[in-house]
């Protein structure tokens, strides 16, 4: 008898029958699972995310990421576990969520990846448009100001509203910064909105734009009213920029250094081009691999059934689409703001861009625009916006990190 | 101070910050297109591969003559991206 | 004079004077280097492995695994010095061996990989033929009683009988947990044997099965005793599987998450395909590539002289593999008392790869067919209870774990 | 109980858990099997690449004849790992 | 008013005017970029290094490596924070340059990586020329002696002596575990001398050597005097050296091994072919540059305005240039006294290249020799003295650690 | 000691260490080359390729057609990135 009853002291079936929050767990990472793989909702985070889920809902396991409060040593946390013990007293998720994720170092590093993947031609050669990434980051701060109406406090608001930046590092590195004990659900509302672009846009451009705006063509208008700066040597101007721009934004928002920082530098390697490029292999693949893994799995193992099945996750669910909905809406209506003094009218759909989801957004911006006049191609004048707004959720994050943390 | 009020100054602060930053990457992007036009107009060539150890030993003339026919075949749309000799 | 004393004092050759077992270690290295080498057994971790053994018993090189006597602060070892005091006390071959072995993190992340380079495909397509995985761990119980019987803790034997998983990662992690002090000759006999399987596997049907058995004609059967079973959407089904087996292993047996978990998330990432191409990349190269190196090397780093040079070792030795001779012998007995109840005939080949080392043991099983009938190719048969024979020994690495730790 | 009580008593947990699991394993496919073949018996496409920076787009029928071409020429020694669209 | 106030306080432009320092630090790190990327220098190291630089000096940023004072918790520095600490404390900088730099961890693991880059053939062929790699470390022990002279401590004039083995990995492991706060003068005057060893090198040659010296025509010597060894199986005696050298050499000087052992490891794996070739593959691929990367950025970050602004750094330029000169002066000195006593003469620029930076070194050794006689190819010797030059540093390295440490 | 006094030493003990060494490198190479050329004077063939996927040996005229025939087919669209020994 003995036996058998060690045999069922070894299964996780109490455990299931004390919590079944564990199962409504397994269910959830389940369905994020069908989103990643048949829906094809951003596979590449929302698999292992909710692989991550899966693992640590899994009692017994000890695949889970446990509280800070169990790490921290002292009440002001000053004074921590090393890691080695943490791997022995909560297993290697643990550890690898507290040595990769709590200090903040996945985010700049997958930061540089993104920067070595990213072409600054576009918004070089349509600099003004760049202009309304600011404009869109509305919905972050909107939505900040909703959360603490509704209880929030202001560093979990500022975690709910950075969603709106629709950029998944920069959210999370906010949320680790702010309030890490959000850390899953808002990873998974910024990846999951991030992936319906397609649905957000053209539901808010429906709203807010008259067919004659959205007829506006971006080609013509830069025929009609030609540019008269020609950039003459591309490279070089491209060599520069990551440069001067990371050292100037850095003196107004030095808080954004590490993820700003480290997108520039990517970016700087690629352009260098053959000489380092041993250097940008290894930033946009080793390297850019292996964390968006790590990342994965971690951040989704954070949503343990105790964590996640709360009141604010359903809050940051419906404050996520929010800040997305708002923040395209500050786009659009920047444009239609500077339409009014300006004879060289820009298409709001350049603004809506501003949200970032590069380069989905783009995308689907385009494929709007060529809805109501198929000559209208507005691609390029979209990805200037588009990734002016990377940079500026950013900056928005290293404001509210500046004043918060 | 009370949460809301912070909040608020995080609305004026933040979008302030965004619109400062987003307005400097124009103007220093502009400036830095005609500091370059003005100084290094030149259509750069892309630099000499130096220091390599990837023990490429296809000699220049050889190449040349790969990539032109590869240039010329391809109609210019292919490069050749790694010549290794095996 | 002082010059030349100071030079003499800076060498190892008193060092070698005092404890001429350094040179039998180096000795024991460069024929591990020689077997890794010229025999090419398992080449992969055998040279990573002798190097660090080597590298270990240079004196005065700082590079062996020290005792965690020294890294823990209490009897206990519930706290224990930083990898930064590790590092400057110890040198880094500690730091590695620390921060990744015995966290326990190099195992799984190699699982992953595993998992992304394995087909559950052959599995799926005979699936009767899994359950022989079971009969094929009856080596490590063995063993683990017999070493009980001479003299072994509990927690040492059952790291011995994990050999008789023939499955290196398994091995490797369940010793950490259990028996660290005799990582080094463990790893080494789990990957020595599993080179050796090429004259394991023979040796032991040869005195278990009969000509008549070893002329099971496996496709023959099949056509005989068609299954009614078609996969008709065989991507969807390798997608479902590992997620749908892990959920349920786990329940059964939490503490193989850690391994199991990891290899079936690789295998979802692998099944997945294209979309998240770049994860299986990385899953498997260079992943798999660093922590391999990294594993060889500190495993190996363990082997210093007073460590080895002990009569355990030679227990290991034979303990090994005795385990690795019975799993085979459950293999082939399972299959034998099966073919007493069924008509549909089982080739007791397919048995004996039960006891994993995939695909090595698979080839020799299909060889030893066709020796005996040039048109019996069995293969794919043997690759179903082989794949299932590396769940089964993580199962069972599960259960010692659970049941010792 | 002492250490040869535990390992009779790990001998049974641990052979008839394997066995159990596998078992399950077996179940599961088996079940799995069943499942799709139901509800999602089409032979589903590969899903079309999205969100990828690599662009092949050359297509199947041009893959198959440089496949061709290049196992006549290589005699089969030669494989194509991957053509890039540029 | 407050708002304003607020966001004054949040940029960084008290901190510059506060200390001006910053400033010359950016256009200190921007240089270092115009050398890596137009100049061409070690672009690869340089690159990262100079960014490094600049993320360092950007106040607020918290991108500078901080004093290791800050770290420790005691005097002796035994107790020290744990990583998590520091990076909750520092920032990621800090918890890279502690884990990774700090720990003597990248040093090595680049060295594995050249090894698998190295191909021991020219040195194996021409074995008498390996022994030019000694007399070329003069001007490691003659800086050694005038930093000294000038109020350096033993420790940091050790570290600005081994400028002068011209080898990037040994100078900065040499300088972590000697004299870590000269770390970022010490690593930029390597690379930069190493990139400048076109100018260095015909200068130093010009002053002593004759033209007759330079004509003396290998090639011809080898005809006149020819070898009476032959190497028949070259595979063998290439896996066979690694080993061998690597015990040898460490029973001698046993503080070389981690460098020593591992560039003798990553060469061992690459000589092994293709049976390893995962492990090559990794080792000069992600490995090697992942940690190119990131001992880039974190020597970069080392210095800081306070750190850099000091005499020293000065001193280290100076010191940098003559150890450099010193030690090309040694090895042709080394060729002129053995021409003294063969028959089969030396051209002096085969000791010249015992410098090591290979293969700059050797190629422009060979051009030089093809100056002053268009026929006198004599690359492959020079990379004998030059790739024995590799190892003579190293061992230097090991004395100055053995005797300082 | 003074620090002048361990700076002569170290120039003693290091350059003479660093020549032992180096001797030793020729000594040892000499002694390895002999050893080889005595007991494994065969030239060894190159291991048969276990489990890799590298062992690439199409010769470079091959190269040239397979480019070609490539170029020619995808209209220049195409480019090879990697041709492995299957
Ligand atoms: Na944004
Ligand atoms: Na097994
Ligand atoms: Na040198």
């Amino acid at each position: 008898m003995g036996i058998l009853e060690n045999l069922y002291k070894m299964t996780a079936i109490q455990d299931f029958i004390n919590n079944p929050g564990y199962l409504l767990m397994l269910a959830i990472g389940s369905f994020l699972l069908y989103l990643g793989i048949r829906k094809q909702y951003e596979p590449l985070l929302l698999v292992p995310i909710a692989f991550g889920v899966i693992l640590a809902n899994l009692p017994g396991g000890g695949m889970g990421v446990v509280s800070a409060d169990l790490i921290n040593l002292d009440a002001d946390g000053h004074h921590t576990k090393n890691l080695l013990e943490i791997a022995k007293d909560h297993g290697i998720m643990n550890f690898l969520y507290y040595s990769l994720i709590k200090t903040g170092f996945l985010p700049p590093i997958i930061f540089m990846g993104i920067g070595a993947l990213t072409d600054f031609g576009p918004m070089l050669r349509n600099l003004r448009l760049a202009f309304f990434g600011a404009a869109a980051q509305l919905g972050i701060f909107i939505v900040l100001i909703s959360a603490i109406a509704l209880g929030f406090t202001a560093k979990e608001a500022a975690s709910l509203g950075i969603i709106g930046g629709a950029d998944g590092p920069t959210a999370i590195y906010t949320t680790i910064k702010l309030a890490p004990h959000l850390l899953g659900p808002i990873a998974i509302a910024a990846y999951s909105y991030m992936a319906l672009v397609p649905v957000i846009i053209p539901l808010v451009v429906k709203y807010t734009c008259s067919k004659k705006e959205l007829l506006i063509n971006m080609k013509e208008m830069d025929k009609k009213y030609p540019s008269t700066l020609k950039i003459k040597n591309l490279r070089a101007v491209k060599i520069a920029f990551p440069i001067v721009l990371g050292i100037v934004v850095s003196i107004f928002v030095p808080s954004s250094v590490p993820l700003l920082g480290m997108l520039l530098f990517g970016n700087l390697v690629k352009e260098i081009g053959v000489n380092v490029a041993r250097l940008t292999e290894a930033a946009t693949g080793s390297i850019l691999n292996t964390a968006t893994i790590f990342l994965g799995l971690t951040v989704g193992a954070t949503m343990t059934a105790d964590v996640f099945l709360d009141f604010k996750t359903i809050m940051i669910v419906v404050g996520g689409f929010l800040a997305f909905a708002v923040s395209i809406f500050g786009g659009i209506v920047g444009v239609k703001i500077t339409n009014l003094f300006v004879k060289k009218k820009i298409n709001p759909l350049c603004g809506a861009t501003g949200l970032s989801a590069v380069p989905m957004a783009s995308r689907v911006a385009n494929d709007i625009a060529l809805k109501y006049d198929s000559s209208n191609h507005i691609l390029q004048y979209c990805m200037s916006s588009n990734i002016s707004g990377v940079i500026g959720s950013a900056v928005a994050a290293g404001v509210l990190i500046s004043f918060l943390q | 101070m009370n949460e809301m009020g912070i909040a608020l100054e995080l609305l004026g602060v933040g979008m302030v910050t965004v619109f400062v930053i987003l307005s400097l990457v124009v103007i220093l992007g502009d400036l830095i297109i005609r500091f370059v036009n003005r100084f290094m107009p030149e259509i750069e060539k892309a630099p000499v591969v130096k220091n390599t150890t990837s023990g490429s030993e296809i000699n220049s003339k050889k190449m040349a003559a790969i990539v032109a026919a590869v240039s010329k075949i391809t109609n210019g749309a292919g490069r050749v991206a790694n010549i290794e000799k095996l």
